[in-house]
């Protein structure tokens, strides 16, 4: 039961954080939707370590089987690399918008196609 | 376009949940508790990261560090010549700025030297340290901020820690030694390392003026 | 059935904060879903997973996101067309209102982008937070319950007669306040010197620039005019941006102190 | 493996000790080191679980680590010769991407390569955006969002691949055997293939490439175009060790190879130009790869890691020099050394005999069935025609700086000649008669093309955004047929 709705959940962050992603014209709101969705697939991953009644990978923890403690090693690698990867493309973001004064992707575009004319 | 993008992303999730309908059950896995008792932990998974796969945490602590120099590197591209709005500042908020402190940094400590018994890990406990830090000198005001610390002090400091963390990753890599005090040893820097790096990202981000 | 819950919860926040309109909604919304999603993996039996995606996912992403929005957000300003304040000179903005509002942005690192609406649609415009200033328009009004800034220009509300008839007024302008129920309303200024030359309404009760322009025009012709009260522009705030509305007035009385104010008013008033 | 991994920790720490002080020295101290740690372990050493059973990470100095490494570290050199005046954090971030790019070389580990191709995504970025150009800011901020869904794509496939078979060795996974009939794992091999697709830069995902690559910095431009797309095409190449998906990267291959080439004949910003090639010759080691062409696939990658760094050094100091970036405007105003590169460099990367690309070229045909051959050969055609344009550029005008021309020229002819004189049957009649065939052809060609100006279609972010998540479910699809008698 909690890992079939572990999972749909992470199904559906991917989706909803990825259309955010495509549909939104804004970099920050672009960001906040790759966000979720990659917080998607590092649920994913977690339920993927969950067997039911699982404990945790803790040595004299409980009873039962414990969990795959591979997936939760590897997730708390990629977290922090999505912190990272925020941070960065933030700090493009405030560029571009001290730059070309707009976080609109469209307008960004625009600007390309006509050689970035001076604002 | 959005029509496209729609059926893309349909397309993608129903991928999503064939694949994933083929991999429950999962087949019985190793608990690795034997590799936490050969490492010295309680915790497997910090026996993962700091053991058998700190080959993978260098890469993951690099990625941190580097992430500090491209914001330090990014921000100094800006042009900043007028003065950041104001945040907030309260007595109310300095005082228990000051409170705070002391317990903030005890529990920070606590997650990352516990972190090969329980729950925690240099990771948490650093992101801990670096975010209260600043949430604590927000409270007393930017300005303050920005005048008591000395950049390349805290820059020393981060790459020390690195270097410390490649020193340590290095001895085990070539001598395989193992053991809690090492679990304990890594934890600490690695807290330290993020800590310091995420108290410096977001200082940057909050008061950085630019330099061109 | 906790977790079943609590996913559907990470789910709906996430919903939730990535279809707000304004960026502070979501990145506050994300924070609230990452926290959610740490609850989801302590059910999931990983305790190091969710406290690093409490720390991490919630506590440092959220952060930055925040001190990132302090310096590019965007200063939207919902604004009725006024002469002299804030009206379109061939592709761009140009007035009084419109200077003061640009210069102020840049002072926060904000672009000014303006939305031009009826006067009656800014107090709501203001409280969804669908704009963060309301200008060129008359403030205050009765129940509006708006933040306002320092007066930038005084002026007057007056009385036109043109001719025997009803009074009208532009609809959720301060005029409105001083008719009878049930007098006739107009979206904007430009209707109401209409009505008024055709002859709709016999009279108009309005502020004393656009009268004047109207006079200057020769658009209407009044026969008396009498003054109902002393008011004054000013911008509004959204009740939720005291911040701004703090930055604002600072803003403002310095540009008073240093007589800037008073040299863009000879300016742009002729 | 110990001196490997020594090596790379020494790039690291070198790296790291840079941004404290005397970047330079400590840049060179790396390469120093590092090629003392290639040296040690040079023929190559078996697999190694670095951290042991189970969870260890494989790590071996097979043909490709050994490949990539002589190429990192020549590209190295090169960058130290060359760029004396960079400031700032330039060499300590380049050392530390050069030592990313060397582990990746060595990882055979899908989890590690997600962590490797990562970083040196950030660091890319971080060295495109030292140029401080708004447009390369930007491309640089596409690509690491696309970069970004591809991962996350990637990270998707891992587990489902991980949940199915217990394991993230390329090795393991190729011993067991991965039957794509399985729904888990057809969806995860083509999740894993989409996310390294995206990170390298392939067509229709991957046309921030050109932009990227061409907008940054000189030096910054080698490196990328040299090694930093090689990470993505090594994890393709574990992936196609480990999946059987072949005919997959075949179509990939072929796609991206016109794709590019299309956009790149009627490209007027030199280094733009050169991009966009990038992205065509990526096609060559695609269709090495799905041919099962292991060797080819690995030669062009380095071949095209020499010239295509000539070419981008020489443009780029050409660019810097003259002050203009459109190749009208260049033609008649390159120095000596600027004109011998780009001409060394394209002679090269015409297939011309005796030069780095006719070996690479040779070695992928004589393991090409016939149809394949046809279409390398339409390939080198169009790249012959598109490079035709640079002909009017080679005229030299006064003298200039050599700094790493000279080296990396020297490799470029070294490698073509060891290439010619290690394997047998290269330097045959007929495949030189058809590499200078495709050159004459192609310059003929490309006296009438000068006439016809297509509009091709803009690439925006969103397309590529949608061309990403579209192109999932496209190759998932493809996986799934692959198995079918016919993909076999």
């Amino acid at each position: 039961m909690e890992g079939l709705a572990a999972v749909a959940l992470a199904i559906a962050l991917v989706g909803v954080g990825f259309w955010t992603l495509i549909v939104r014209r804004n970099l920050i709101w672009k960001l906040l939707g790759l966000n979720v969705g990659a917080s998607g697939a590092i649920l994913f991953l977690v339920a993927l370590a969950h067997r039911p009644g699982a404990r945790p990978p803790i040595v004299g923890l409980g009873p039962g089987p414990s969990a795959d403690p591979l997936p939760h090693a590897l997730v708390l690698t990629a977290i922090v690399i999505d912190f990272a990867t925020l941070a960065l493309a933030l700090v493009y973001v405030i560029f571009l918008t001290e730059h070309r004064h707009t976080q609109d992707v469209r307008r960004l575009e625009r600007d390309e196609e006509r050689g970035w004319p001076q604002p | 376009m959005k029509a496209l993008a729609a059926v893309a992303l349909v397309g993608l999730m129903v991928l999503l949940a064939l694949g994933v309908s083929g991999v429950f059950p999962r087949p019985a896995v190793p608990s690795g508790e034997d590799i936490a008792a050969e490492w010295g932990a309680k915790n497997v998974v910090a026996a993962i990261i700091l053991g058998v796969r700190l080959w993978d945490t260098l890469f993951e602590i690099l990625v941190y560090a580097m992430t500090m120099v491209g914001v330090k590197l990014g921000l100094r591209l800006l042009r900043w010549e007028r003065p950041l709005p104001p945040v907030a500042e309260t007595p109310l908020l300095r005082r228990s700025a000051d409170l705070l402190l002391g317990p903030i940094v005890v529990f920070a400590l606590y997650v990352a030297v516990s972190g090969h018994l329980g729950p925690g890990g240099g990771f948490p406990a650093g992101a801990i340290l670096g975010t209260a830090l600043l949430l604590l000198a927000l409270a007393k005001g930017v300005e303050r901020l920005s005048a008591e610390i000395h950049e390349p002090t805290l820059e020393w400091a981060e790459y020390g820690a690195i270097a410390a963390v490649l020193a340590v990753a290095g001895a085990l890599l070539l001598l395989g030694r193992r053991g809690s005090a090492y679990l304990i040893a890594a934890n600490l820097l690695i807290a330290l390392e993020v800590g310091i790096g995420a108290w410096v990202v977001l200082h940057r981000f909050a008061s950085s003026r630019g330099e061109v | 059935m906790g977790m079943v819950l609590l996913a559907a919860l990470t789910l709906a926040l996430a919903v939730f904060a990535l279809t707000q309109r304004r960026l502070l909604w979501g990145v506050i919304g994300v924070g609230a879903h990452s926290l959610a999603l740490a609850g989801v993996y302590l059910f999931l039996a990983a305790p190091d997973v969710a406290l690093t995606q409490a720390a991490v996912g919630f506590g440092l992403v959220t952060f930055i996101y925040l001190l990132a929005l302090r310096r590019t957000g965007k200063l939207t300003v919902a604004a009725v067309e006024t002469p002299h304040l804030l009206h379109q000179e061939n592709e761009r903005v140009a007035g009084l209102e419109w200077e003061i509002l640009s210069r102020f942005g840049n002072q926060l690192h904000r672009d000014v982008e303006v939305m031009w609406v009826p006067r009656a649609e800014i107090p709501a415009l203001l409280r969804a937070g669908d704009a963060d200033i309301g200008a060129g328009a008359l403030f205050p009004r009765e129940g509006e319950a708006l933040l306002l800034s320092r007066p930038i220009l005084p002026t007057r509300i007056v009385t036109v007669r043109c001719g025997p008839g009803p009074v009208g007024a532009v609809a959720g302008d301060r005029g409105q306040d001083f008719l009878p129920p049930g007098s006739t309303l107009y979206e904007d200024h430009a209707a109401l010197a209409h009505a008024l030359r055709r002859g709709e309404v016999g009279g108009a009760v309005a502020d004393l620039l656009h009268v004047r322009q109207w006079v200057l025009s020769g658009e209407v012709r009044p026969r008396e005019t009498t003054d109902v009260e002393e008011a004054a522009f000013r911008l509004a705030v959204a009740p939720t941006e005291e911040d701004v509305l703090r930055a604002l007035d600072a803003f403002l009385a310095e540009l008073e102190e240093t007589g800037e104010l008073a040299q863009l008013v000879r300016r742009y008033m002729g | 493996m110990a001196a490997a991994l020594s090596g790379i920790l020494a790039y690291l720490g070198c790296g790291l000790l840079g941004f404290i002080g005397a970047p330079r020295a400590f840049s060179l101290l790396a390469l120093l080191g590092g090629t003392i740690s290639f040296s040690l372990w040079a023929p190559g050493f078996p697999e190694v679980l670095v951290g042991g059973l189970p969870w260890g990470i494989a790590v071996a100095g097979d043909p490709w680590a050994v490949g990539l490494w002589g190429l990192g570290l020549i590209l190295h050199a090169t960058i130290l010769l060359h760029a004396r005046g960079r400031r700032d954090a330039f060499h300590p971030l380049t050392t530390v991407l050069i030592g990313t790019c060397l582990a990746a070389a060595l990882s055979r580990d899908l989890f590690n390569l997600y962590v490797l191709m990562d970083l040196s995504s950030l660091l890319a970025l971080v060295l495109i955006a030292s140029g401080r150009r708004v447009r390369a800011v930007w491309a640089g901020l596409q690509y690491l969002i696309l970069a970004e869904v591809g991962l996350t794509l990637y990270l998707f496939g891992l587990g489902l691949v991980y949940g199915r078979l217990g394991t993230l060795s390329v090795s393991a996974l190729a011993s067991l055997g991965p039957d794509l009939a399985d729904p888990a794992l057809a969806v995860g091999a083509a999740l894993l293939l989409v996310g390294a697709a995206v990170k390298t830069g392939l067509f229709v995902f991957g046309l921030w490439l050109p932009q990227a690559h061409g907008q940054a910095p000189t030096e910054v431009s080698v490196l990328l175009s040299g090694i930093v797309v090689k990470v993505g095409v090594v994890a393709l190449a574990r992936l196609a060790e480990a999946f059987p998906v072949g005919t997959v990267l075949l179509l990939l291959g072929i796609v991206t190879g016109f794709g590019g080439l299309v956009y790149a004949l009627w490209e007027q910003d030199l280094k733009v130009f050169l991009g966009f090639h990038t992205v065509s010759q990526l096609g060559y080691m695609l269709i090495g790869l799905g041919l099962g062409a292991g060797t080819g696939a690995l030669l062009y990658a380095v071949a095209h890691g020499l010239f295509k760094g000539l070419l981008f050094l020489a443009a780029g100091e050409g660019v810097e020099r003259v002050g203009q970036r459109r190749m009208a405007d260049l033609a008649g105003q390159l120095s000596l050394p600027v004109a011998v590169g780009l001409a060394v460099g394209t002679w090269a990367i015409a297939g011309l005999p005796p030069l780095a690309g006719f070996a690479a070229k040779g070695v992928l045909a004589q393991a090409a069935p016939g149809w394949a051959k046809t279409v390398l050969f339409a390939l080198g055609l169009g790249t012959a025609v598109s490079f035709s344009k640079l002909v009017p550029l080679l005229r030299p005008c006064g003298r200039g700086r050599t700094g790493g021309l000279g080296l990396l020229s020297g490799a470029v002819i070294a490698f073509g000649l060891g290439g010619i004189l290690a394997i047998p049957g290269l330097l045959s009649l007929p495949a030189c008669g058809a590499a200078l065939l495709a050159a004459v052809i192609g310059y003929a060609l490309h006296l009438g093309l000068r006439t016809v100006r297509p509009r091709l279609p803009r690439f925006t972010f969103d397309r590529a955004l949608v061309s990403a998540l579209a192109g999932a479910v496209g190759v998932a699809g493809l996986v799934t047929l692959s198995w079918l008698p016919w993909g076999r």
